[in-house]
């Protein structure tokens, strides 16, 4: 990709600007470079820093965009070096000092959980520095990479405010207008760093001429800028919304798969009614038609998990997909229900989820699956912030038999395993609960860096399913929806739009 | 009652009901009375009796959602109130009628400097600039009584018989013909009292303003008033000159209520007093109103009703058994 | 005959926000027992109040009240309690004074139910003889006061002061709120208990003329002090104090043969916050001199007849 | 009065100082920890306790709550957020503007509309005008702003293409917004001016208006409704204090960048010291504006005045 | 308590009242609706249709389907009992606790009074729904909570409503009376000045009783509240919005039935009101 150049209508009189203006949904906040930021500036993100790398998509390759090249030095000690001609905006020279301030500010500010596997940083000589990990897994130094987003340490400490409204980051836009809340607008300089297209990563591209971002948190309101024109791209529309606009030759509706995908997990604590009893942790498996949930919750834009995880990822084995996964099947999960030692409408199970719109909706039908099979639930919901807190805090028991969650990963499926299933991470097993040395060292073995094999995933895969400690649901689609004119819409490897690639067509 | 030629404002069988979660109250039933220039007729009766209600009756300032003046007319100098509209007869209230409050503490706009609710109706009623207004205001209330440069406070900086003198100023302010004060000094000490009824009776004398006094202070009625009516549940019951009422008082309830009032200038061990209670205005008894409470009632006092009827010459009365009544009550009564 | 209450130069003052209000300032009196006292003055001279504060529904601020020769002025808590047997009161308004969710019944039936040890059969009994000494229908028993007119519900206020069997009753201007035929019926009612049950009046009212039909004694209070104190006759044949001389003249009478100018009273009440000694109808008065600036003294000018007013002597030719 | 409004403005320091305390103490115990919010649900409970020690959660609760006292009123600083890391002083004072102008206009909007409305209903008593006023009315009351503001862009924004839908930008934005937002409180002032009103207009100086020959109209708006005023204006104010809270649902329909999203936002993310600012922020400008009334209140009846220039009022007796 | 009162005048007032008896009528039917629900609606509020969802109105669904293809009619009724008895029980919250503090303010008088109004001073500066939301969203989302939260922000309003009565009936003379026959504190508080301030309060309730539902749905909105799948109608409201255009029975629906409420509460509140102050009649 990279062609930075606009199809525009040549008959006009002068070379029209181009100017795509995003409705987001989230408020970014900040533009700060160094501070952990929610979706809404994950899109933004883009157009205005640049990471030391990045994944080209959802489980692609590591591509450079400050870092030219990394070397393994020792096992776990890497050497990146970057390219000796990086500027920021504002004309700052980059090099391994600023590297080294980038990731140091990164950790200290918390910007990025994967700050966590570096276990030592140091400048090497003026563009390379060397990283030393602390944990030996697939794809560690890709998440680091990713995570590092790099600006000039001269700027940044120049900037009053950590850059929260004066950013000046490497990409080929430059911050044009800022109302904290509202809109954030870029212009393009055409004086990137980069000159040589050829070494340009996918999403270093710099289409538009202007991009500006508008916060729109109300769903409805999105759609109605699409249609008063006042937004050109309307980022994560709900399916209802993208609905309308679906056969409407105005618009075009780009569908792309998350990475991000819903899980169910059953506590599997000491005292949980599903310890040591794998005929009812079937039974509820059993109980839940994956399919439907795909029809209820996403109205069928989605598909229904074959793993812990969805097949976008190359360590997702294919042979999976024809395979039962603990598939619906109600006749048998009221046999395992009674083999499990409980006459129906006896248990009741609590069902604990957040408050997003797809996970209510599954919680219910899930409260309506275990029903179907004489199980009885109760759904406890919470916003955000308590359902991460009742999701961690085990100093007491769980307040849950039952957790919905959502898990993504970039890069391979193993490491949502790891995430979810690593007990070193977790005082109380797993994430439910689960103390399982053989769980414990599948997991090791299919994250390893000499692990990973076919066999090692198959292995951690089948455990999973044998044990029925978890399941995966479903995954879903995400809907974005521009205007007539634009061409393409690119993803990062995260599944977020990066509106700097779209690419536009001679009707914009 | 006999029509009098030089009758300045004359009402004829004035009838005006309320309804009040919907029953129907008879608050003025039947009333005829004529009043002569410079003269004040007094309107005696009890709470409740209908004094108010035939005051703002003549007005037109009932209030419109639950009174209604069934029938009656009101002639002031030959036009009939009741037959103008309500342009017309804005300019009769406050110019030619004007009325007095029952109680002062309530009948002036608290928010409104009291200079300027003096104006107010001034300016209303004359073509001039409001600055004259102002000024034949603050004359107002100097003629009152209240020194001028206090025509710019408000009515809560005034006591009780200060607010009284700018409410008769206000009323007095065009020169009326005719003034209507209902209870003018009830709600006042007896010593401010006295400073009210000689204001009243000042103007009344210099003007040659009529009036209608509405009080149930017999003692009030004897200072000021030349002709008494008095009310029992909506009807005149007894009318006359104040000496034909206070010498002879005719009716069983005048006599009763003289009868009532202890008198400061002699000792009686016991007040005669009038058994029962006043009757529900929204179902009156047939007949002679007051025959429940009556104890020369007679079994024909319910059957018909009665009309009021000449005794001596202009003092009627409406009671049928006047003629029976012994003649040594008759006198006891009047012996004030 | 022993007074029932003798009031020492009581005082009560209220803290006002302009000041400290003297609505009762140094008066000294007594009640005889099987009297009726009456208590004049315009509104607001702390007529109410005294009658409140001897009776303990206000604490004073300093003087001694005597009752039957004990000095109550300190007592306290079941002491007081029990004085409240004794000593009652009726109130002028008979709209606020009665509890609008409480019947007939229920008020007067209240005040035995806190004192008395007795059956609910006695209580109805003595509720049944309490209503018929006050002249109310049985059939108003259960009827709520919303329900009744003014003089009935001045009645139940009479009945409920009356079933603790006091010997001494403040009637704060119990009728000065009736119609004129109402208020004879009350004043014949109180007039029949107090021969019947031997009660004792402190009768406060500004009518004159009540005051006089009803009253052994009178008292003329101004701006919280006593100007002057007489058998009720002496006091309307032999006014005294230039104050009880204007009042009387100021109120018109019914009597249309002997009209006599109404004498006016120039100016009017002055507040009773922070007074300044002396006489307070000084700035009222006509004869006002020097001298009355000073504080007054009650003084015996006739036999039982006191007034205070450094003129009276003087201008009454005495 | 000047002394009164001095007065009443060093009495906002206490009333201030004690929203701040309560504030805090109420997101000090609030469930849901913002180190697991910034961390996400990867953290290990090793580094959220890290976090918690750095953000000072581990601080004694009288530690932290002086700490912030002396930063908010000594130094004027609200903190940063727990997750922008932005100054929140510097947030606020930039979204202020838009916070405000909303909730003047909306109090504008529903003063203007409110009041006729419910003039014209007490007015109209019982007759149509009245039923369908408070119909209106009770409309206004019973439907929830969002809905209302959804309702409003979809046919001044969609079909007629009249107003802008959402964001921020001239006037002309906050007029869906103000009107979604305002109407519930348009229809209470509606029904407060309706009964305050009727109230008035049953009183003894508006017949007097009406016997001087005043026209009914002059007499409605002259006489009448300054008087109804007092409720009227209190409603209004704490119809400010509505508007304000009515910010948090409606910026976010209207993506405005103001005070109540950032709120909102907050308290999702349980970054309590961005709702305890806001709060406090809004709080304060509530103090103010409820200053305003009471200050209002002295031009609008002169008896308040009297009372503010320490004039006790009119003596009022029984 | 048997003597309860001058209410039976205020009944009778009120039963005269067309208007307030047909508020009443409608907030009784509602509640009568939500108790019968299960046992007279075709379909129970939790019963999913994948089939049929997202459907409109008709003789099937009369409200339509929701988006799991459950019946919004048998939600709504359902519902009902969770919305109602947020206001309801709110309200109790708000009076119980409103009483206490009031009466003790407004009885007292003095230093305590004026502790008690400068501290609801101090909370009453924060505005309402701010308040709720900053108690909301410390005690958590959750039908007690929600209940909690609504009824602690409304005790500041509702205690100097009583406050002021209080302060009314304190000048009256029947106390005066309570106190020279020698009644004790508690009972003069208890048997006289109560009963007899509540009038005020009471109204405001019921009045109040209607808002909570538009504060449960602003809860919703900004994520508190009461949360689906409770079949609250606020929350539901508040749910429906990301389908106002497509599926508006989803919003109207709920909408409505938190109208009629407020409309019902409302004209029985107005009418209660009149009957408590027979001056405002006319
Ligand atoms: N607005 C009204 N609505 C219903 N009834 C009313 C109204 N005003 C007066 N009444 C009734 O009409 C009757 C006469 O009342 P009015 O006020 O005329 O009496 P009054 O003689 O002036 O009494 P008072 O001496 O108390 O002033 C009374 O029974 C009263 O209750
Ligand atoms: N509780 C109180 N607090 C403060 N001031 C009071 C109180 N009660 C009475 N006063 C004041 O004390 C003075 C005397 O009042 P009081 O009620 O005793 O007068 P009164 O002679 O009974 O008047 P009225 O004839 O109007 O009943 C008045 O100025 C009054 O305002
Ligand atoms: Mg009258
Ligand atoms: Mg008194």
């Amino acid at each position: 990709g990279g062609n930075a150049e606009a199809p525009s209508t040549a008959q006009d009189a002068g070379p029209k600007e181009i100017v795509l203006r995003v409705g987001i949904d989230a408020d970014p906040g900040t533009l700060a470079p160094f501070v952990k930021s929610g979706s809404g500036f994950a899109t933004i993100s883009y157009t205005l820093y640049e990471y030391l790398g990045e994944l080209s998509e959802v489980g692609g390759v590591l591509e450079g965009y400050i870092m030219k090249e990394y070397k393994e030095v020792a096992p776990l000690v890497y050497e990146v070096t970057i390219y000796d001609y990086v500027h920021d905006t504002a004309g700052n020279h980059i090099n391994a000092d600023d590297v080294i301030f980038s990731i140091a500010k990164m950790k200290e500010m918390g910007g990025s959980g994967n700050m966590r596997y570096i276990d030592s940083f140091e400048k090497v000589s003026d563009y390379t520095i060397r990283l030393k990990l602390n944990s030996n897994f697939v794809g560690g130094l890709n998440k680091v990479i990713a995570s590092c987003r790099i600006v000039s340490k001269k700027a940044f400490e120049a900037s009053k405010d950590g850059m929260a409204t004066t950013p000046i980051g490497t990409t080929g836009y430059e911050l044009e207008k800022y109302v904290p809340g509202s809109v954030v607008r870029f212009r393009k300089t055409n004086n990137h760093w980069q000159k040589d297209a050829s070494k340009l990563a996918t999403l270093q591209a710099a289409n538009p001429d202007v991009i500006e971002y508008k916060i729109i948190k109300e769903s409805a309101q999105m759609a109605i800028a699409l249609e008063t024109k006042t937004i050109d791209l309307a980022v994560n529309m709900s399916n209802i919304d993208a609905q309308r606009f679906m056969d409407n030759k105005a618009y075009t509706v780009f569908q792309n798969a998350s990475n991000i995908t819903n899980q169910m997990y059953l506590n599997l604590d000491t005292d949980s009614v599903f310890y040591n009893n794998l005929p009812l942790r079937m039974a509820v498996l059993r109980s839940i038609d994956k399919q439907g949930l795909v029809k209820g919750a996403v109205s069928g834009y989605g598909a229904p998990l074959k793993d812990f995880g969805s097949n976008q990822f190359p360590d997702f084995n294919p042979k999976w997909e024809n395979e039962d996964y603990n598939d619906y099947d109600p006749v048998k999960a009221k046999a395992l229900l009674a083999e499990a030692g409980y006459k129906p409408n006896e248990l009741t199970l609590r069902i604990m989820t957040d408050n997003t719109p797809i996970r209510n909706k599954v919680a219910q039908m899930i409260q309506g699956y275990l029903m179907a099979t004489g199980i009885k639930a109760t759904i406890l919901q919470y916003d955000q912030a308590l359902f991460n807190n009742y999701k961690i805090d085990t100093k007491d028991k769980y307040e849950w038999d039952i957790m919905l969650d959502n898990t993504g990963a970039s890069d391979y499926l193993v490491s949502m395993y790891r995430a979810k299933f690593d007990s070193r991470q977790y005082s109380n097993g797993t994430t439910n609960g689960v103390k399982d040395e053989t769980l414990q060292k599948y997991v090791d073995r299919a994250n390893a860096l000499d692990g990973h094999s076919t066999t090692d995933v198959d292995n951690l895969h089948y455990y999973m399913k044998e044990q029925a400690y978890a399941m995966g649901l479903f995954s879903h689609i995400t809907f974005m929806v521009g205007r007539d004119g634009i061409e393409t819409l690119t993803y990062d490897a995260k599944c977020y739009p990066a509106p700097a690639n779209t690419e536009f067509n001679a009707k914009y | 009652m006999q029509t009098h030629d030089k009758a300045y404002l004359s009402v004829r069988d004035l009838i005006v009901d309320y309804t009040s979660d919907g029953a129907v109250i008879h608050a003025v039933n039947n009333v005829s009375f004529d009043l002569y220039r410079g003269k004040t007729l007094g309107l005696v009766g009890e709470t409740g009796a209908g004094k108010t209600t035939i005051a703002k009756a003549l007005m037109r300032i009932l209030p419109d959602i639950s009174a209604k003046i069934i029938s009656g007319k009101v002639m002031l100098e030959g036009t009939n109130l009741f037959e103008l509209d309500e342009e017309e007869m804005r300019q009769i209230r406050g110019e030619r009628i004007s009325m007095v409050f029952q109680d002062p503490m309530t009948a002036l706009n608290p928010v409104m400097k009291v200079g300027d609710q003096i104006a107010e109706v001034v300016s209303l009623h004359s073509k001039v600039s409001y600055e004259e207004a102002l000024q034949v205001a603050i004359k107002m209330l100097e003629t009152v009584g209240i020194p001028a440069e206090r025509h710019i406070e408000y009515p809560h900086q005034f006591s009780g018989g200060m607010k009284q003198r700018v409410v008769i100023a206000m009323a007095l302010a065009c020169n009326p013909d005719v003034l209507l004060a209902d209870e003018p000094t009830t709600a006042l000490d007896v010593t401010i009292q006295a400073q009210v009824l000689r204001m009243i009776n000042k103007l009344k004398n210099e003007k040659e303003t009529s009036m209608i006094l509405i009080t149930h202070d017999l003692g009030v009625v004897a200072q000021v008033c030349d002709y008494v009516a008095v009310i029992y549940a909506g009807e005149i019951i007894e009318y006359g000159s104040k000496e034909e009422i206070f010498r002879k008082p005719s009716h069983p309830y005048t006599l009763g209520l003289f009868g009532a009032i202890p008198k400061l200038n002699e000792d009686v061990s016991r007040l005669a007093n009038i058994k029962g209670l006043p009757p529900d205005p929204s179902n009156l008894p047939y007949g002679c109103k007051f025959h429940p409470r009556c104890s020369y009632a007679t079994p024909e006092c319910s059957e018909q009703s009665i009309s009021l009827l000449p005794i001596q010459g202009n003092h009627l009365c409406r009671c049928i058994n006047i003629g029976k009544m012994s003649k040594k009550e008759h006198t006891n009564g009047t012996s004030c | 005959m022993a007074p029932v209450v003798e009031v020492k130069n009581l005082c009560k003052y209220f803290n006002s926000r302009r000041g400290l209000l003297h609505a009762v300032d140094g008066v000294t009196f007594s009640i005889d027992a099987g009297k009726t006292t009456g208590v004049v003055g315009e509104s607001g001279c702390g007529k109410s109040t005294l009658g409140r504060t001897i009776i303990h529904l206000l604490d004073s601020t300093s003087g001694d009240v005597f009752y039957k020769g004990r000095n109550i002025t300190n007592v306290r808590g079941n002491e007081l309690r029990q004085l409240r047997h004794q000593m009652q009161i009726i109130f002028q308004d008979p709209y606020s004074s009665l509890n609008p969710r409480m019947t007939v019944e229920a008020t007067i039936m209240e005040p035995l139910k806190l004192y008395e040890r007795m059956t609910k059969a006695e209580m109805q009994k003595e509720t049944d003889r309490i209503m018929e000494l006050v002249g109310i229908e049985n059939r108003l028993r259960m009827a709520y006061p919303h329900e009744l007119d003014g003089g009935r519900r001045q009645r139940v206020g009479i009945g409920r002061a009356l079933s603790l069997k006091p010997d001494f009753i403040v009637c704060d201007e119990p009728v000065s709120s009736l119609d004129v035929s109402i208020q004879a019926q009350i004043l014949n009612l109180l007039q029949d208990l107090q021969d019947e049950f031997d009660l004792t009046y402190m009768f406060v009212t500004h009518n004159m003329s009540v005051v006089r039909h009803v009253s052994d004694n009178i008292c003329v209070m101004y701006l919280g002090q006593m100007v002057e104190t007489s058998p009720v006759n002496e006091l309307f044949d032999t006014p005294l104090h230039p104050y009880t001389k204007a009042l009387l003249s100021a109120i018109p009478s019914t009597d249309i043969d002997n009209q006599k100018e109404l004498e006016i009273i120039e100016g009017e009440l002055t507040s009773p916050i922070n007074p300044k000694p002396g006489c307070r109808f000084a700035k009222r008065c006509k004869f006002a001199v020097d001298a009355c600036h000073q504080p007054q003294k009650l003084e015996e000018l006739l036999p039982k007849h006191f007034c205070a007013c450094c003129r009276a002597r003087e201008l009454n030719g005495l | 009065m000047i002394r009164y409004i001095i007065k009443r403005i060093l009495w906002m320091i206490p009333v201030i100082l004690g929203v701040a305390i309560f504030i805090f103490s109420l997101m000090y115990f609030v469930p849901g920890d913002p180190a697991a919010i910034i961390l996400g649900s990867d953290a290990t409970e090793l580094e959220l306790n890290l976090l918690r020690e750095k953000l000072g959660f581990n601080e004694p609760f009288l530690t932290r709550l002086v700490e912030y006292l002396a930063n908010v009123f000594l130094r004027f600083d609200f903190g940063e957020s727990y997750i922008t890391h932005n100054s929140i002083t510097t947030e606020l004072v930039r979204r202020m503007p838009y916070t405000f102008t909303l909730a003047v206009l909306c109090m504008l909007i529903s003063v203007a509309g409110g009041v006729p409305l419910g003039v014209n209903a007490a007015v109209h008593q019982n007759k149509w005008g009245d039923r369908i006023s408070m119909l209106i009315a009770l409309a206004g009351v019973s439907i929830p702003a969002f809905w209302l503001g959804l309702m409003l862009v979809l046919l001044f924004s969609l079909k007629l293409g009249w107003l802008p839908a959402y964001g921020i930008g001239g006037i002309q934005y906050f007029i869906l917004p103000a009107i979604a937002n305002s109407l519930g409180q348009l229809a209470m002032l509606a029904r407060q001016s309706r009964s305050s009103m009727l109230e008035v207009i049953r009183s003894d100086y508006i017949v007097t208006a009406h016997a001087k020959g005043q026209t009914k109209n002059k007499v409605i708006y002259k006489h009448a409704l300054p008087n109804a005023l007092i409720p009227i204006v209190t409603v209004a104010g704490s119809n400010f204090g509505r508007s304000l809270g009515g910010t948090v649902i409606i910026e976010n329909v209207f993506s405005m960048p103001g005070i109540g999203s950032y709120m909102v936002t907050a308290i999702n993310q349980r970054d309590y010291l961005v709702v305890q600012g806001s709060v406090i922020l809004l709080a304060v400008s509530f103090c103010f504006i409820i200053l305003l009334v009471d200050i209002l209140y002295a031009f609008i009846d002169p008896r308040i005045k009297a009372q503010y220039e320490g004039v006790a009022r009119r003596k009022k007796h029984v | 308590m048997s003597r309860n009162s001058n209410s039976k005048a205020i009944i009778k007032r009120l039963m005269k009242n067309k208007a307030a008896m047909f508020g009443l009528a409608l907030f009784v039917i509602l509640i009568f609706l939500s108790l019968v629900s299960p046992f007279i609606m075709k379909y129970s509020y939790f019963e999913m249709n994948p089939s049929a969802m997202l459907e409109g109105p008709s003789w099937e669904h009369p409200f339509g389907t929701d988006d799991l293809g459950r019946d919004v009619l048998s939600r709504i009724l359902y519902g009902g009992r969770y919305s109602l008895s947020i206001g309801i029980s709110s309200v109790v919250v708000a009076l119980s606790i409103s009483m206490v503090v009031g009466s003790i303010a407004g009885y007292f008088g003095g230093k305590i009074d004026n502790i008690i109004m400068r501290l609801l001073d101090i909370i009453q500066s924060v505005p309402g729904i701010l308040l709720t939301i900053a108690i909301s969203s410390a005690f958590g989302s959750g039908f007690d909570k929600t209940v909690l939260a609504i009824g602690l922000a409304q005790i500041p309003s509702f205690a100097r409503i009583l406050r002021a009565a209080i302060m009314n009936i304190r000048k009256m003379e029947y106390l005066e009376a309570a106190e020279a026959i020698g009644a004790k504190r508690y009972r003069i508080i208890f048997v006289h000045v109560l009963p007899n301030a509540m009038a005020p309060l009471i109204v405001s309730a019921t009045m109040w009783i209607a808002n909570t539902m538009l504060i449960a749905a602003s809860l919703s909105f900004v994520g508190l509240g009461v949360q689906p799948p409770t079949p609250e109608w606020g929350a539901m409201l508040s749910a429906g919005r990301a389908y106002i255009r497509d599926y508006p029975h989803l919003v109207i629906f709920p909408g409505l039935f938190i109208a009629i409420t407020v409309l019902g509460l409302n004209m029985f509140g107005d009418g209660l009101r009149d009957a408590c102050d027979p001056k405002l009649k006319n």
